[in-house]
């Protein structure tokens, strides 16, 4: 805190960061257990370890821009703004979720956020992100698209496709590339004959470099720059965010193929203890303001919760509603 | 069909009318534009697009590299994105590299995000056999597009529906796939009346009353020759052309079927589990009483297309074939 | 069906059926590996493949990246150089990525050589829906496969089958394409009989008179509840599986229709263009004047799979569903 | 010629090079006018000027190795030994073609020559490469898979999936790109952001390099080399082969897309004339050998049309044969 009680703005920065990472994983700490409870089925990915990558890489972003992402896109969704009522009843199902209980977990979508998914298929949402891309420059406007994706996506033809048509025709995305070492249960190096991922996209003539995904400062800074650069109509840019998956990767692994060490020497570094640690020392947080912050969190979550258990579902005779679009939409 | 010099009379080819529905489309709505392998300077590799790019130029016309996978991907977000891409893949074989963002993702995205998202695409290919293209460039998949919930599937059979398919296909907010079959581009026939057509319906080419030969695309005009034969042997054959593949216009199929009360669906592709099956299934199903005979089917032949001309011929629906089946049936009666 | 304790007699699940198939295979032949995405030290996505990598290596359970076109192909490589490889493909969905090498390839290239060359390949993948997996992982395109000559395509529905179909599927020199439906690995039942089984004939899984319910895979398993719930209202109904889907053994089904003169296809795949189809058309085609009343189809609604379970439960063939198409047929006849 | 009227074993050498290119070049002019006279139907691909490639390539491989080639492949087929009888048989769908006549040009087979085509889908030829070297691989075996395909696959997701593989597993195979920089009629400045193409192979940590393909003595050494690296176990190679293809692309092709010019200028290097022109300087070559070289090509042409013309063809009855291994094939 700052002496006269008045929070600076860089302070009021870093408080931010640090609350949308703590929304995020107490959401999915409240998904765990909804799924455990069966409240919640299908597969189920949580991005817990990696928040600082989805909350650093949205600040740099407008309402204007394009959002992009997998299906471990909780943290996503929650940081673009999806109200967390809406994921849970998502999650749950509900004719109130953000698809309508149509998608589930791995399908958030959001039109007025302008969150194009939630796409389950590794590597398919990259066309998608370039198209949005090559949209915009046709049109002449200036949103850019930010398209997320695991580092497992790069061994995918259409992740080589992708980067050749942006970089072709300049296209403005900024391809973030979430490296958590680890696609399902195969790691980096056992599936990439070469594991600096720029130099792939250096191999497209692609301004690529990498970032500490475990700092969310940093991601904000690295995103930031790409950004501009991307909206100075510099073409696309790719940037490979380092981070880590604390847990399995779905309710389904049991995680036989990492060392419980592996695991613990990267929760040293969680991007949440490390933020509050950097306000900590920069006088800007102490126990009582993250007391205070879990707080809120938690009431923010148990309202979700509840209006995600109260939503109704979508009436049966529906079910071949949105196939293709109603009159009304068109 | 072969190209063929104009004949006194107006007349356009296949060819000329897709290339005129692409050139209204471009003019008219600025929206629109044309991405696929070789669709500009080349020309088009069946010479469709030929001319737009010095009208268009390389923004709306626009070459892709060889990424099928990639670009009607990218066919797709532009879409979301606002605009009312046309992607041309060159043939529906390639399109399996693509088939992927087709069926998971387009086709896919309006129901998934609860009506939400739209992708108002347009996918043309060419299809089916003929031309001894052998077995990586002659095959009709067009039965597979037809399975799929959220797509539209149309398949142009005449001059007109050439000419005036597109515009409804374009003002479609969901994604579409127009199938141009190979062997129709050279054709050359009367010009086209002045649209529109309606993209609901199929259409009955030749009117009849003993049997009901059933197509669309290049079987069309195998039924028709079919048709002549027969009616020079005094049988009178209706023949119906499908047009759109998905949603499949049973009402017409079935009308036409409690006229004739036998039916022979012609396909070009693979007879097991093919458009033809669902066709004949439907019948049998929703007409069974009025049927006087089983349906029959006449399709390729299930291999690879060779490339020996006698080979390929033995192997794709011909007229002879459509009449035997003919015949067969009334025999069997 | 849900994983459950073994009972009292022994037991063993679907999963562990196929593992026990792999298993054999690997011990019998040394050109035999299996390769794909988490095969190895995941242990499988759907853990058929558990334990594996201990036993033989990783050289044999070859882990690969995301690359399912690559590594298909790389299958359809190796088996043309004289191993026996097994691919894995997560599920039939993604198998999309892939289809071109399959069809255009694989399939293609024993008739395209003129016979020089053959592909001992199998292909196994998961298929279906029932699990909350949302439109992108729920589908069940076996149909499109079953279209491919030059492709087999088996469905194990019984725990025999997944025990003892691989092997023959090996011993094939044309590649094999294998679906395991995910709702059936924890389903756990009598251990099986000591095999062989054939890959050219369909089951009678449950004699009756009155009706032919004919389904595969998981299908078989709502067509066997539905046969319970007929019988206890005195309808005694037929359960045919396919098994085979390609080439289809049209003449056992035709055996029962002809005793049973009424067809109910269940399918969960969408029912236009789909495998129902062609069964739905060969009885109509083949058993036409054997028939009491038109073949009906139980398929699932062509919607991408909902997630919401009420939904997807309403979207999927139910038992019920199948009842009620049966006494629809009663009551029409 | 030496002296002593013996020729010396280099100049028998760089003469069976020149002769090797030419009964290519003689060959792809038959069948030019055998399209003409409408013998030969469907896609006709010609290789007139990129001759020394697949000449310079086949020097380097012993007949245990593999070839894999896509629909450009009659040069490929002959000058690994495939009778030119047997490819016009093809090409006329005959019985006694290489592929029985259900291929045609675009599928040359060979079981005995060990050529695996002869693929008409631009770059699905690659993953096949590599699984026949991973065949080779798992059993221990020496053999080379050489793999030809252009410039244009390098778009294509599956050779970055196969460039992966490849490179992850070691395995033997030689990447032989052919650069005739053109894909139809699509420039690879106009399709690639990156127009070096070793750059991509380098991107997967494979030894790649660029040479001069018209030049068939430098494509030979080159190739030598690679070869010589992955019969060694080191892994995969990758050689961008800088060549024109003289005509256009396919006899559809109304070649619109380049200038006249810059024809010429690639025809001033023709790699025939080129290999003449230096076997004349070593004193292996003059007149009366050029023209006794043409006449045994043409005598071998004039015999391999006749033969195609008088085969018999596949009997329409046997039209469902091959679609699954028969019996005796087992
Ligand atoms: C095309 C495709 N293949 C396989 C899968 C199954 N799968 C789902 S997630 C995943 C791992 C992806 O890893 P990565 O891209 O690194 O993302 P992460 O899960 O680590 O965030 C796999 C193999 C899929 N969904 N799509
Ligand atoms: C997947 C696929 N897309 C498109 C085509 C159509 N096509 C045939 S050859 C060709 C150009 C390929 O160019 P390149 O790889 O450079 O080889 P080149 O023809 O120059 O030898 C194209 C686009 C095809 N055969 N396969
Ligand atoms: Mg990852
Ligand atoms: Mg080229």
């Amino acid at each position: 805190m700052s002496g006269d009680g008045q929070i600076s703005a860089e302070a009021a920065h870093g408080l931010h960061l640090l609350r949308e990472m703590v929304r995020i994983r107490r959401l999915e700490e409240r998904c765990i257990e909804l799924y455990s409870a069966a409240e919640i089925r299908g597969f189920l990915h949580v991005y817990i370890g990696e928040e600082a990558v989805a909350v650093g890489a949205m600040q740099a972003l407008t309402a204007e821009d394009n959002v992009v992402g997998t299906y471990r896109e909780h943290g996503h969704a929650l940081a673009r703004g999806i109200p967390a009522r809406r994921i849970l009843a998502e999650m749950l199902g509900r004719v109130e979720g953000c698809s309508r209980g149509r998608g589930g977990s791995m399908h958030l979508f959001d039109a007025a956020a302008r969150f194009y998914g939630g796409n389950g298929i590794v590597a398919a949402l990259l066309p998608l992100a370039a198209g949005l891309g090559l949209a915009e420059r046709m049109q002449g406007g200036s949103r850019v698209t930010a398209c997320f994706f695991g580092e497992g996506a790069v061994a995918e033809g259409e992740f080589h496709e992708t980067m050749n048509l942006a970089a072709l025709w300049r296209l403005p995305v900024v391809f973030l590339c979430e490296n958590n070492r680890y696609a399902m249960g195969t790691a980096l190096e056992r599936s990439e004959s070469q594991t600096d991922l720029a130099l792939k996209a250096a191999s497209y003539a692609m301004p690529a470099w990498a970032v500490d995904g475990m700092d969310v400062e940093a991601v904000e800074a690295a995103v930031r720059e790409q950004v501009a650069i991307v909206r100075g109509g510099g073409g696309p840019c790719f940037l490979e965010a380092r981070t880590y998956r604390f847990r399995a990767h779905s309710m389904y692994d049991p995680d036989l193929y990492r060392t419980k060490e592996e695991i613990a020497r990267w929760r040293e570094r969680d991007p949440i203890d490390a933020q509050a640690a950097r306000l900590r020392e920069r006088g800007a947080l102490d126990d009582a303001a993250l007391a205070a912050l879990e707080a809120e969190v938690a009431a923010e979550l148990d309202d979700a919760v509840a209006f995600a258990r109260a939503a109704p579902l979508e009436p049966v005779e529906d079910l071949e509603r949105f196939v293709v679009t109603e009159a009304a939409a068109r | 069909m072969t190209e063929t010099a104009p004949a006194a009379t107006a007349t356009m080819s296949f060819r000329a009318a897709l290339r005129e529905a692409l050139r209204d489309a471009l003019r008219a709505d600025e929206r629109v534009f044309l991405l696929g392998e070789d669709v500009g300077r080349y020309g088009g590799s069946f010479g469709v697009s030929r001319g737009l790019l010095d009208e268009f130029g390389p923004e709306r016309i626009r070459d892709t590299p060889l990424s099928e996978s990639g670009f009607v991907g990218a066919g797709i977000g532009a879409a979301l994105g606002g605009m009312r891409p046309i992607v041309e893949v060159m043939t529906v074989n390639f399109s399996m590299l693509a088939f992927d963002q087709i069926v998971n993702t387009a086709a896919s995205l309006s129901h998934m995000s609860g009506g939400q998202f739209h992708v108002p695409l347009v996918v043309r290919m060419t299809t089916g056999g003929g031309r001894q293209l052998a077995a990586q460039h002659s095959h009709s998949f067009e039965g597979w597009y037809a399975h799929v919930p959220g797509l539209r599937v149309l398949a142009p059979a005449t001059i007109d529906d050439a000419r005036w398919m597109l515009a409804p296909a374009l003002a479609d907010p969901d994604p579409v796939v127009i199938f141009e079959h190979g062997s129709l581009y050279g054709w050359e026939a009367a010009e086209p009346g002045p649209g529109p057509v309606d993209l609901e319906r199929a259409a009955i080419r030749r009117a009849g009353t003993d049997v009901t030969l059933i197509g669309s695309s290049q079987s069309v005009h195998v039924a028709l020759a079919a048709a002549e034969a027969l009616a020079a042997d005094g049988i009178s054959a209706e023949v119906v052309d499908l047009r759109v593949l998905r949603p499949l216009d049973t009402a017409t199929i079935l009308g036409s079927v409690a006229r004739t009360h036998r039916a022979v669906v012609v396909d070009e592709g693979w007879r097991s589990v093919g458009l033809s099956a669902e066709v004949a299934a439907r019948i049998a199903e929703e007409a069974f009483y009025e049927l006087d005979a089983p349906v029959a089917r006449v399709c390729t032949a299930e291999v690879p297309l060779p490339y020996a001309k006698h080979l390929e011929d033995a192997a794709l629906p011909q007229p002879e074939r459509v009449v035997a089946a003919v015949r067969a049936m009334e025999a069997g009666a």
